[in-house]
């Protein structure tokens, strides 16, 4: 089987989604004729014409907050912000319109839209992606996760970009799809053939392991593989742990690999403080307690904007094995 | 315009004014709270409501959300005070049934974006519907108003934009917020015609309205139509009021109400037994409605909510 | 001494910073002749008139916007959204350009930014703040946590209210803050006569004790005393530590007092999910490890809107109460 | 217009094309990256930049920062060509000694209320300074352009808003984005007037950028100026060109270059002598700016940041 590129994935789950259900459709910048700054729209255009494909005006607050509109009348539009650092333009959106209309009139409505999300940069690049600075880099989720209303859905492969990108948009309610955009490009895996959908709310385990649990999301994921196979060799072994969804967040699977292992790291992109890996680390200490051998140690972005070139400001391999290193040394 | 007509919209808006008036009232005396009188707004709503289909979908505004529904019918007397009184969100929730209302929140402007979705959708669906959204002089201040009304020009949607322009957006007078006389200049930067009514006079606004509504439903692309009245008090219940006394005599001159009625008369349309039989009728169906409101009055009880609770009223699944 | 409101002692911080330095100034709407919707601007229109006191029009992103170019032009600007929901319009112009613009230039411009934030709901009072409903009554101050280049200040009372704000005023970064509009009319204090500034980072430990620590932020203090109080007399002495300041965060005073009580209970009126409790439990998990005898217990919003009407989706007493009683018996 | 001043234009032009060339070609060689050309747009950097004083803040484009820089005398080629190969921000930063510059963000439109900001600041200080900030046609669409320039018309603030209509926003036409033909349309809308000029010719860009300095400087309250020209590539390096070719070679029929090169001729203003030693002598300052900005060229080696460090860069104390 021929290997899919992450924004092929997200790709295919957009055609096959749009020729299912009439119902589901695409707004966003550039994402008709031009197929997407990244590609990920592309054809679609040409097959399911300009009014299911629909090229706005520079306005993400309009078009989000039209998208929303469609959605309360029964469509299923799929947003896409170019770049994620613009969802801030378009947040009371979000936050004011698209997260409480369900509670607002008790059930009368529902939201069922998916904002796709390019964040994040290519962790494995030359550099990070230079030039790109620190207004096109960033990785927002966690502001999304403390919305109630919203889910948030973050896939670290093309085969979960798949199949999440197709339950979200089948889902009744408000999805932020984070797709992580230095995988675009790099990350390439078998898809299966038929019908691919992946629960929203389950997380995965991607390698198992006995002695530490690291739990990472998006490219992080990938740093944290590499990881847990260089340790193979000095015969430690890692469990690599991919929440898939941030909410509903899967913290059954969570605690129980903590609690298996003894041991966790968790990393992120985004900035450490308030990032979502607080949350994750918090659920574990107390429903772990007393099972764990050593803090719970975090290997997040340096509470900084992204900042060009090649450093530390992100996670990479050694930060993680560090502090796999250090989960193993303590207690 | 046809007297039956005109005579309905008299109904409508003395039964608007009664039931404002009684929610007035019964926030003065702190039985209810936080209400945004529309005293003086009725011939707006009440006006545009005379001109809507059932199925055209209208977004009304806070100040006006009780008279245009209404004035469409969806609402007797009856159910626009109570909606008022026990859930006001009703008059903006989309019931089966009832005609089409587009819901709006507690931002001013950010619902605007909303009613641009509703008219896609609409379009999408080869539908004959015109999208009406309703906000104030205040409200066309925020940009997703104007990210909304530029998304509508650009795809020249069936839309009409009602600005309320009551001269204030809370203490802000409109000469000092926005740089410009009239909203409706606003218009031509969307590509968009623009039309402006004086909105104490309900059949011009109910005239003005029919022609935008077959304007933006014929195909020639969105319209605005800037509605002027005064505010007759404070912004909400709670809230201060500012203006001196013979500032607030002078917002009042112009009575919606009277204007029709004395209209009416003068053409022989009405006549002052009927009148008084049309208030009597409205008067009573309004006081019943408020005894059966408050009586009925849901005190929400103590309530324990579980994290799933949450979760269900929060996520459609 | 007679004692002040809470909304007394930012109207006197405003004053007092205003005739001390005339860069200050106050923008936002109906904060001038009106004296803001809940009065903490009364007076200053008329004493240091309408060029420093400016009236907007309904735009929260077009004049946070200006506030941050006056503020990067040496102006300190104080800017009041009426609401703190609202700030979600301006979300983009205080993530896209305050906080980042200082990184973004190499420390060439500076932007000495205040946005106060009236949030919350009046936790102790007869009902929530009955029908001002979930687009008047959110505490969003997680969001800002999680956006470096911001302080995040968050007063529990008038005397800190008072001497953060003047501290706020005279910090060269932007600062958040969150004033509990709960408090305005019902917490009262005596103020300090002189000058009176309470540093930015410093937590508070509200009363003393030795059982359990709860950490507390706006009106959860004044719940989580009550409850001190009344388990006094049951013999269960309580630490009540309000961080007053949640970025930069004193970590240091928060993990000691955990350290020394080994039991915490953590209470904000925010959402749990990715709420900053979360983070706040996780610093302490890490860097208390070993050293707590029970799960750390977290007292938030229910994950939801905030629902009208009298019920827990608040924190409340009974719920702190409960969570200390819980700590307490485990372990 | 004097003709020793039209000569300093058209230098200033010329140098701003060799450099933009410069800097494009190294992004076309891959030398460079995301560089959003500003060929074909130089007549309004420069037009603009000679109209304001070095007091004057004035925000520039993503587009038009380097024109505008160097035509304001902050920048001779060498700096311009050094700050897109270095440090591209250096254009949009407040550098003491050199024209007063209010800096720009990555997202579209989200800069031009911190413009608002500094003509407040300039007001409140007493200051007789203009502000002119820079967007694109793409910009218009945004929400805090709206706001900011409601604001600035509400204030009657001394503003020039520049917008280089340049048909695109990235993929999408000018005109399917707003619905009106013509973006100065807005201005009326906030109180405003409003001037539309052909951005291809320099000298017509620069008497009306100085009649619209002029009138917000004499008080007279903000204005819109609307240069129109094409956008002569791709939206930017790395972004595929949808036009084809003859499309693009109809957007670069009309070069500001080659205008004003035959009107000066025409006008014996200018010979081709000096037109030949005019470009040579750009050419090499710029090819030496290239050659030392390569050879200098920071390649951020790995570094090793700290959470001290990341709070130092972050924040101000
Ligand atoms: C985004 C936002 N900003 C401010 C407010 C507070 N507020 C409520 S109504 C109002 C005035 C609205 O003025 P306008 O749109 O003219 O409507 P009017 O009340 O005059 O009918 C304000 C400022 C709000 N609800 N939302
Ligand atoms: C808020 C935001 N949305 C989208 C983008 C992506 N983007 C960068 S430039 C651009 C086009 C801008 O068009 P215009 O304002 O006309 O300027 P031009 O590039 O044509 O000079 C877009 C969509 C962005 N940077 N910021
Ligand atoms: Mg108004
Ligand atoms: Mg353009």
């Amino acid at each position: 089987m021929s290997k899919s590129l992450y924004v092929q994935a997200i790709n295919r789950a957009l055609h096959e989604e749009m020729d299912r259900d009439p119902d589901v459709l695409c707004i966003g910048e550039d994402i008709g004729p031009m197929g997407g700054l990244f590609g990920a729209t592309r054809g679609l255009h040409e097959r399911f014409g300009a009014e299911r494909v629909i090229d706005t005006p520079i306005s993400e607050a309009g078009y989000t907050g039209a998208a929303i509109g469609m959605a309360m009348e029964g469509l299923r539009p799929v947003v896409e912000i170019q770049f994620a650092d613009f969802v801030t333009v378009a947040f009371d959106q979000l936050n004011t319109v698209a997260a409480k209309m369900h509670f607002l009139l008790s059930g009368l409505a529902k939201v069922p839209l998916v904002v796709r999300l390019p964040y994040g940069v290519n962790l494995a690049g030359e550099g990070y992606m230079s030039g790109h600075g620190p207004h096109h880099s960033q990785s927002p989720e966690a502001w999304f996760c403390h919305m109630a209303g919203m889910k948030v859905v973050m896939p670290s492969g093309p085969a979960d970009a798949l199949g999440l990108l197709k339950a979200a948009i089948r889902d009744n309610s408000p999805v932020m799809f984070f797709e992580q955009k230095g995988l675009y490009e790099t990350a390439s895996e078998a898809l299966p053939e038929g019908e691919h959908v992946v629960p929203i709310g389950k997380a995965a385990v991607v390698c198992e392991g006995s002695d530490v649990t690291v739990i990472a999301t998006g490219a992080t994921v990938g740093l944290a593989r590499a990881v847990a196979e260089r340790l193979r060799a000095e015969g430690v072994s890692l469990e690599v742990v991919d929440p898939r969804t941030l909410v509903p967040l899967d913290t059954e699977a969570l605690v129980a690999s903590a609690i298996k292992t003894g041991r966790v790291v968790i990393t992120h992109e985004a900035p450490s403080t308030g990032g979502f890996g607080g949350e994750i680390a918090a659920r574990i200490a107390e429903q772990a307690f007393g099972r764990l051998h050593a803090p719970i140690r975090r290997v997040c972005g340096l509470d900084m904007p992204v900042p060009d070139g090649k450093n530390n400001a992100l996670p990479n391999e050694e930060r993680i094995e560090a502090a796999v290193r250090n989960v193993l040394e303590s207690g | 315009m046809s007297a039956p007509r005109d005579l309905d919209i008299y109904r409508a808006l003395v039964g608007s004014r009664i039931a404002e008036q009684a929610i007035v009232d019964l926030n003065d005396k702190g039985v209810l709270h936080d209400h945004h009188s529309g005293l003086g707004h009725e011939a707006i709503g009440v006006g545009v409501g005379f001109a809507v289909r059932p199925d055209d979908a209208v977004q009304a505004s806070h100040r006006s959300g009780m008279m245009l529904a209404h004035a469409r019918g969806g609402f007797p007397l009856r159910d626009a005070v109570l909606s008022d009184i026990a859930n006001a969100y009703l008059q903006f929730a989309p019931i089966p049934g009832r005609p089409r209302v587009i819901p709006i929140v507690g931002l001013i402007g950010s619902w605007v974006p909303m009613s641009v979705g509703f008219a896609m959708a609409d379009r999408l669906r080869g539908k004959d519907t015109v999208t009406v959204s309703f906000f104030g002089d205040g409200g066309a201040n925020e940009g997703a108003v104007h990210e909304a009304m530029n998304l509508a020009g650009a795809r020249r949607l069936p839309m009409v934009f009602v600005i309320e322009n009551n001269g204030f957006g809370l203490s802000m007078p409109a000469s000092e917020a926005p740089g410009a006389d009239a909203l409706v200049d606003r218009a031509a930067g969307y590509g968009m015609p623009g039309i402006v009514v004086d909105g104490n006079d309900a059949l011009a606004v109910h005239e003005a309205a029919q022609r935008a509504v077959d304007h933006a439903r014929r195909g020639d692309g969105p319209i605005v139509l800037e509605a002027r009245v005064t505010r007759w008090g404070a912004h909400a219940d709670g809230v201060p009021e500012l203006r001196t006394a013979s500032e607030l005599a002078q917002a009042r001159e112009r009575d919606c109400v009277r204007i029709l009625h004395e209209d009416l008369i003068r053409r022989g349309v009405l006549d002052e037994v009927q009148t008084g039989a049309f208030a009597d009728e409205c008067r009573r169906e309004v006081e019943a409605a408020v005894e059966e409101g408050l009586a009925a009055r849901i005190h929400l009880p103590p309530t324990v909510l579980t994290e799933a609770d949450a979760w269900n009223l929060t996520y459609a699944g």
